[in-house]
């Protein structure tokens, strides 16, 4: 057997440069956080902010990778991870365009045609448009293939019908990349599914928020009846359409998000221990730095390795694993370290107190939403060649 | 249980099952009272279970009180049930008169202190009591206050809330404040001290917390059950098989420990089996709702479903009245001064608890 | 399914409580004449020290008079179990028989076996092994190849046995062999079980070294070796049916939570000698654990008193109690460094007690059925198989 | 990798596939000194790799020095090679070569344990070692002491020192090493700390532990997929997957972050990134002894099998040069009391090595 390559994770090397765009992007953001507009201090959430979205987008910053004709920076992978790095770790308002961002353009690029590129690209750029994922549906969730939404041929495109959930900021999204079925399931479940895009204000359409259990609206459930979604919103082949719902789900397995969506408890905790912490506290509080730098350098491995052409899938489950175990991980040991060094969070603490009780309810759905941890662990199992 | 205590729970599930809907529910986290729950709740005499026949109850029967207190929390019911009964133990004890509607206690929070000043044949209250449970809707309030060094029962009808808060369930955790509030005489008695208001929150809450994780349990096997993936219900996968199985064996032990407490207290003493089970129950309450969450997928993250009542209940409630890490340190103390040769006969004696029960000169 | 079996066990009533001062005071005395110390542990196989508890009629307490038993209750032998174990006492010569072999015999022996081995067994003469796993059959016990084949007079025994423990110094074992081919309609048919006397012709013992470098294991080699037909136990093809009855008492027992207890008891000690909150707390933590464990073994051997078959219960116990003793020493690790260690006098057990327990902490979780295999069961008595 | 790297990695490969047999490994607890394996490390350069091109080193980099040291604990060779390799190191650090033959390593950080008496170059060692790697096995002791503001080493022969032989859990030699008053010569090391020393020492282990790790899993995996229960192999069992999975993450993890901290372990924040990986190294060893006795049954609880090799050296290795908690408190110590805000600016600077891949 050989395990050697996929686990092997070799050290990333960043070009000095970096440096000076992370400098960049902190000035920036120690701006924001004094104008105000980094709000929500005493949560972990990713809020929408159409605003934010929109400076990040004069600074460059969404579609960093693309190529300059469509809108995009053309700037490496590595310099794109920094930026993502820096937003997560003030929780950023980000919430708006990082679906269209991370996801649906990498579909859109490798996958749309140039009409396609042309006419979405600059716009999600330019922090304008946004897209809401258009995947999960209530009865397929971890079994995405048994979906039901279907779409059938009519004159010049397509008649949609079906449920599509857990759609975050669909009620400021403009679009869907919607997966669906547009052949009936024959040996191969996977074929005979299309990716449509569809425009949310066409006729038909019902946006129906959830709220979560945080008591924040952030899902929301769409239906489609007889919805027309033109020959045009076609994205690649039809009845092609798994690789690439496959290939968007590898891109968002194994990025910073994967373990700093807690950043802001962790760091709430480091201040509010002080410089007398106990022994054991440093003991406890070094154990979770030191699971958060060795996922950091997982995540920077495998971005260079992005950044080299190669697409490292397995990589990327073990990352995510890894790391939204370990950030339900900071909120226990948080709780722990709070509760053991007697640290009086309904009063002199009450920010950590706001930012635990966020973390404690955000982060059972990490082990969940993007593939569950069952999910990522039969993809590693794969990996090893046990299925 | 015994052949009353198993109508007595029937009665309860029935009633709070009909009572606490997801309406209710939902209204009571708004911060709307639940009148009519209440209500019903006086009419089958759960609220004065604490109550002796003297004191105008009919049993009082601590066994019962508890089972009380865990059907409350199997069924997230949001009510004051727990602080009432123990408002009416704490009354009981400093022979004070019984309180009517529903009723809280205080203080909760180790740091916080109340004090009485005297001065002529005036007597009055001062200090901030924080994290008060449903304060704002508690008609009584019965505080410990600090009286010429000694610790002194006061039964407030007035509930001056300064702060509303909450738990992380929704359910109201106020601050209240006395400034130099004038007392009448005949509502000061001796009865308990801190620790012992503070141990027997800690086991309304191990009992609540019980009941909870019963209904985690529940809840996720139903799901389970139901929810079909890859064509099969997901409960016939062995990873979510083996995952339940954890839950379930959390689930057993937080009932046995929670039993023995309540057996151990009724018996008369049960210090350490409270801390014990409090303990015990809060470490089980984090793997359990992690497990319930995980295999309920993205539902069990929405308002919509109903896990959520109960996980967030024992999310707040294992921190309430002292977390795992508070009292395991307490049960550290003991059994480090009774020392490790007669630890065992501490664990299996009369009652764990008393030292002086134990034969350590068998060693 | 009901996971609230667990009722509150208070404390010994009058008839437990005097027994078990009895055997405290027995096992007091026997280590104050240096018959064993803590750090012996249940495990060890001590022959004399069998004979001692024999002695005292607490082997096969349960069991009736006529076959050398007390007719004791099982409560009554749980209280004895869980006071030999607690102690670290070496009570590993008699164990099969007295837990396993004893009640399978007294269930459907012949009037002879009984004669015969009973009340030998209840005086801690004869000792028994059990002779169930194979190198291929591991969890998945009903795939046992050792095959039996009748001959005039008895069964002739082909195959090989591997982890027996004390194989190389118990007189007897009772052996599980298929005597009839496995057929998918009763996957649990065809084995039988048979009473081996160690010292048949044919029979070769190889020792197998454990992970701590000790010897308790073996593997048994049956090379045509005979048992005569009196021998075989109960039914022949009932073997595995036989046995499944008994795995709650074996399951839900004090073995399955008191491995570890005699570094606890060290634990305890090093901690309230340099007591720091943090280590107390984690001292507080297994306490808890183990108290509600054994609140949930007694109250289990209670309803196994009272006729039931708490065999969800059980495995519950078995999974939680297990997980625990492989606890105790990770928590000791970091209470007792090797700073701690370097500095610990010659009679401190700790350090011996922290190695073993490390090194015995993987098998709690595969002996006596693994982690996952357990997990089934629980799931199976959730309904989710 | 670079040439070097692949030449001295394939020889590592090579030398310890053929003559770390079972038997090696048995007698080696037995107390058994595998010398003609220790001759294969010296032909082949491994023992000096650190030192510099004088002192018959190639002056390997640590990440060639980690890469061969995995090799190393994926074949659990029994020998002190991070010592000695740390030996030569700073013996030639101190401009002076390395007699051939094994070294052990002294740290004297603590009070208790081991002084140094005197000045100038020769002084006197007095004392006792409580737990030394390999200290009679070895032909010198190498002690390192700091000494002003630079720190400084002697060699004593181990023939000089009272030995009470002793083994950790994995049957490793650790003997407790008395000096009543012996003389030794005392050179001092510009350049190096006593901190640099703990480090290169971790990060040689982590080599081990990593390579060890490694080969867990290659035998978990192999087991389960040839192991037959309930007529399928145990690898198709969902539970059993699961498990192999973490254990394959927490693999990966512990060498993602030895790889990283190779590249930055003499920079500016190399004690912070030593500190993250030792502790991240003991959470993967919790973790993958763990899943691996699991996944092997009653199989892996025999010295029969060679699992155990790799899992008692783990359980031994995590809390060598230092305790696992230890490190975990320096690193959290260095940030304990940082400012919400300011947090991250200050973790994200550790461990990212620049320049082109």
């Amino acid at each position: 057997m050989d395990t050697n390559a996929a686990f092997e994770f070799p050290a990333a090397r960043f070009p000095a440069s970096i440096e000076n765009l992370r400098v960049e992007v902190r000035q920036f953001l120690s701006g924001e956080r004094r104008s105000g507009a980094l709000s929500r201090p005493d949560s972990v959430s990713m809020v929408v902010s159409l605003d934010f979205t929109r400076k990040l987008a004069a600074h460059g910053w969404i579609g960093m990778t693309w190529s300059r004709e469509y809108g995009g920076h053309e700037k490496t992978a590595l310099e794109r991870y920094a930026v993502t790095e820096e937003l997560l770790a003030v929780c950023a308002p980000v919430r708006a365009h990082w679906v269209a961002d991370r996801q649906t353009a990498g579909v859109l690029l490798r996958f749309g045609t140039k009409a396609q590129k042309r006419k979405y690209l600059p716009k999600i750029a330019a922090g304008e448009w946004f897209f809401t994922p258009g995947l999960s549906e209530p009865d397929a969730g971890s079994d995405l293939a048994s979906l039901r939404t279907r779409a059938t041929r009519v004159d010049g495109g397509w008649r949609l019908s079906g449920t599509k959930t857990w759609n975050s900021n669909s009620h400021v999204a403009q679009f869907t990349l919607v997966l669906c079925r547009t052949e009936p399931a024959g040996e191969d479940r996977h074929q005979g599914l299309t990716r449509l895009i569809v425009d949310l204000a066409s006729p038909g359409i019902t946006i129906r928020p959830i709220i979560n259990l945080a008591g924040e609206h952030d899902f929301n459930e769409l239906t489609f009846e007889d919805v027309f979604v033109p020959d045009e919103n076609l994205v690649g082949e039809a009845g092609k359409g798994w690789n690439q719902a496959t290939t968007e789900l590898a891109y968002e397995r194994s990025g910073p998000e994967r373990w700093m969506s807690s950043f802001r408890l962790l760091a709430e905790l480091t201040e509010a221990l002080g410089k007398n912490a106990s022994a054991a506290a440093c003991q406890q509080l070094g154990g979770v730095l030191a699971q958060l730098l060795t996922l950091r350098q997982m995540s920077m491995s495998v971005a260079a390795a992005l950044e080299a052409g190669r697409t490292p899938n397995l990589e990327a489950a073990i990352v995510k694993d890894l790391g939204t175990c370990f950030e339900q991980e900071l909120v226990r040991v948080a709780r722990e370290l709070i509760n053991s060094e007697g640290i009086d969070i309904w009063d002199t603490a009450r920010r950590l107190a706001d930012v635990l009780e966020s973390a404690q309810l955000w982060s059972i759905c990490y082990t969940i939403r993007g593939g569950s941890k069952e999910i990522m662990r039969g993809v590693i199992a794969r990996g090893l060649g046990l299925r | 249980m015994n052949e009353t205590q198993r109508i007595l729970l029937e009665t309860a599930n029935r009633l709070l099952g009909d009572l606490c809907t997801r309406p209710v529910g939902d209204a009571a986290e708004q911060g709307a009272w639940p009148a009519d729950l209440w209500r019903r709740l006086e009419e089958t005499g759960f609220t004065n279970a604490a109550r002796s026949t003297a004191r105008g109850g009919e049993s009082g029967d601590i066994g019962d009180m508890y089972l009380l207190v865990k059907a409350a929390g199997a069924h997230a019911a949001p009510v004051p049930l727990a602080e009432t009964l123990l408002a009416e133990q704490m009354l009981a004890a400093a022979g004070l008169q019984a309180a009517d509607g529903p009723a809280t206690i205080g203080p909760v929070l180790r740091a916080d202190r109340m004090t009485l000043a005297r001065r002529g044949g005036r007597l009055s209250l001062s200090g901030v009591a924080r994290r008060v449970p449903w304060a704002r809707h508690a008609r009584t309030l019965v505080l410990l206050a600090e009286d010429r060094g000694t610790t002194v029962t006061v039964r407030v009808e007035q509930v001056p809330v300064e702060a509303q808060g909450w738990n992380q369930a929704r359910e109201p955790r106020d601050t209240v404040r006395f400034d130099g509030t004038e007392i009448s005489a005949d509502a000061i008695g001796n009865g308990f001290d801190f620790d012992e208001l503070y141990r027997r929150g800690a086991l309304c809450r191990t009992a609540a917390m019980a009941g909870a994780l019963e209904k985690v349990l529940a809840l996720t096997l139903r799901y389970a059950g139901e929810r079909v993936q890859f064509g099969r219900p997901i409960g016939k996968f062995q990873a979510v098989q083996q995952q339940i199985a954890v839950l379930a064996t959390h689930v057993a032990a937080s009932n046995a420990a929670a039993n023995a407490a309540i057996a151990a207290h009724a018996g008369g003493d049960g210090a350490f089996q409270i801390a014990a089970a409090k303990t015990r129950v809060g470490q089980a309450a984090g793997v359990a709702a992690g497990i319930a969450h995980q295999v309920h997928g993205a539902i069990g993250f929405t308002h919509e479903h109903e896990l959520h009542r109960s996980t967030r209940r024992l999310w707040a409630w294992r921190d309430e009245f002292g977390s795992e890490v508070e009292w395991a340190s307490w049960v550290g103390q003991t059994v480090a001064k009774i020392g490790g040769e007669v630890l065992w006969p501490f664990l299996t004696g009369r009652s764990a608890g008393a030292a002086a029960d134990v034969p350590g000169a068998e060693r | 399914m009901n996971l609230n079996n667990f009722t509150a066990v208070a404390h010994d009533d009058e008839r437990l409580a005097p027994l078990r001062a009895e055997v405290r005071r027995f096992l007091a005395e026997e280590r104050a004449a240096g018959a064993f110390t803590r750090a012996t542990g249940w495990d060890h196989w001590d022959p004399e020290f069998s004979r001692k508890v024999g002695a005292k009629g607490w082997i096969g307490m349960t069991w009736p008079r006529r076959y050398g038993g007390q007719a004791r209750s099982s409560l009554e032998r749980f209280v004895v179990t869980e006071e030999l174990l607690a102690a670290g006492a070496p009570v590993r010569a008699h164990w099969m028989a007295d837990r396993q072999l004893g009640p399978l015999l007294l269930s459907v022996g012949t009037e002879q076996q009984k004669d015969t081995y009973l009340p030998r067994i209840a005086r801690g003469e004869i000792f028994f092994c059990y002779g169930l796993s194979e190198p291929d059959s591991g969890s998945d016990l009903a795939s046992i190849r050792t095959a039996g084949t009748k001959v005039d007079g008895g069964w002739a025994i082909i195959g090989r046995k591997v982890w027996v423990g004390y194989a190389h110094r118990a007189h007897m074992m009772n052996l599980f062999a298929r005597t009839s081919p496995r057929s998918d309609e009763d996957r649990h048919g065809g084995v039988t079980q048979f009473i081996v006397d160690l010292k048949t012709p044919g029979i070769t013992v190889r020792p197998i070294v454990n992970l701590a470098g000790e010897h308790d294991f073996n593997e048994i080699v049956f090379d045509d070796a005979f048992v005569p037909d009196d021998l075989v136990i109960g039914t022949v093809g009932n073997g595995w049916k036989q046995v499944t009855g008994e795995l709650a008492h074996e399951r839900s027992g004090p073995e399955r939570w008191l491995n570890t207890f005699s570094l606890l008891v060290h634990l305890v000690d090093r901690v309230a000698q340099h007591p720091n909150e943090r280590d107390l707390e984690k001292i507080g933590r297994l306490v808890s654990q183990l108290w509600t464990l054994r609140q949930m073994s007694f109250s289990i051997a209670t309803l196994l008193e009272q006729g039931g078959t708490p065999n969800l219960e059980a495995a519950l116990i078995k999974d939680l109690g297990t997980l625990y003793d492989q606890e105790v020493p990770a928590v000791a690790r970091q209470i007792v460094s090797e700073e701690v260690r370097a500095g610990l006098s010659e009679e401190d057990y700790l350090g011996e007690l922290l190695d073993r327990a490390l090194y015995y902490s993987p098998s709690y979780t595969i002996r006596g059925g693994t982690k996952e295999i357990i997990r089934g069961v629980i799931a199976k008595g959730l309904g989710l198989r | 990798m670079s040439e070097t790297t692949d030449m001295i990695t394939d020889a590592a490969t090579r030398l310890f596939s053929e003559q770390c047999t079972p038997r090696v490994l048995a007698e080696a607890e037995q107390g058994v000194f595998p010398s003609t394996l220790w001759s294969g490390v010296e032909d082949n350069g491994i023992a000096s790799m650190l030192a510099a091109e004088a002192h018959g080193g190639i002056a390997a980099s640590p990440g060639v020095a980690l890469a061969v040291m995995r090799v190393a604990g994926r074949h659990a060779v029994p020998l002190p090679l991070a010592e000695t390799m740390v030996g030569r190191w700073l013996l030639s650090k101190a401009g002076i070569g390395a007699a051939t033959g094994p070294l052990a390593l002294v740290v004297l950080r603590r009070p208790d344990g081991w002084k140094v008496e005197g000045t100038g170059t020769a002084r006197v060692l007095r004392g006792t070692e409580p737990a030394v790697a390999w200290g009679k096995a070895s032909g010198g002791v190498l002690v390192v002491v700091r000494d002003g503001a630079g720190i400084g080493v002697a060699t004593v022969d181990s023939q000089r020192l009272k030995v009470d032989s002793r083994t950790n859990i994995a049957g490793e030699p650790r003997d407790g090493l008395t000096a009543d008053g012996v003389s030794v010569r005392f050179s001092p090391v510009s350049a190096v700390s006593l901190e640099a020393v703990m480090h290169m020492v971790s990060l040689c282990r982590a080599g081990l532990i990593c390579g060890a790790l490694q080969r867990t899993l290659e035998l978990s995996v192999g087991y389960a997929c040839d192991r037959v229960q309930f007529g399928r192999p145990l690898a198709k069992f969902q539970a059993i997957q699961q498990q192999l999975a973490e254990l394959a993450g927490a693999v990966a993890s512990a060498t993602a972050i030895a790889n990283a901290t190779a590249n930055v372990v003499e920079g500016e924040h190399g004690d912070l990134m030593i500190a993250a990986m030792r502790a991240r190294l003991a959470g993967a060893i919790d973790t993958g002894t763990a899943v691996s006795h699991q996944v092997h049954g009653a199989m892996g609880f025999t010295r029969e099998y060679a699992l155990h090799y790799y899992t008692r050296r783990l359980w031994a290795w995590r809390d060598e040069y230092d305790s696992a908690a230890e490190w975990r408190e320096r690193l959290g110590r260095a940030f304990a009391g940082a400012p919400a805000d300011e947090l991250w600016s200050r973790l994200a600077r550790i461990g990212v090595a620049s320049g082109t891949q």
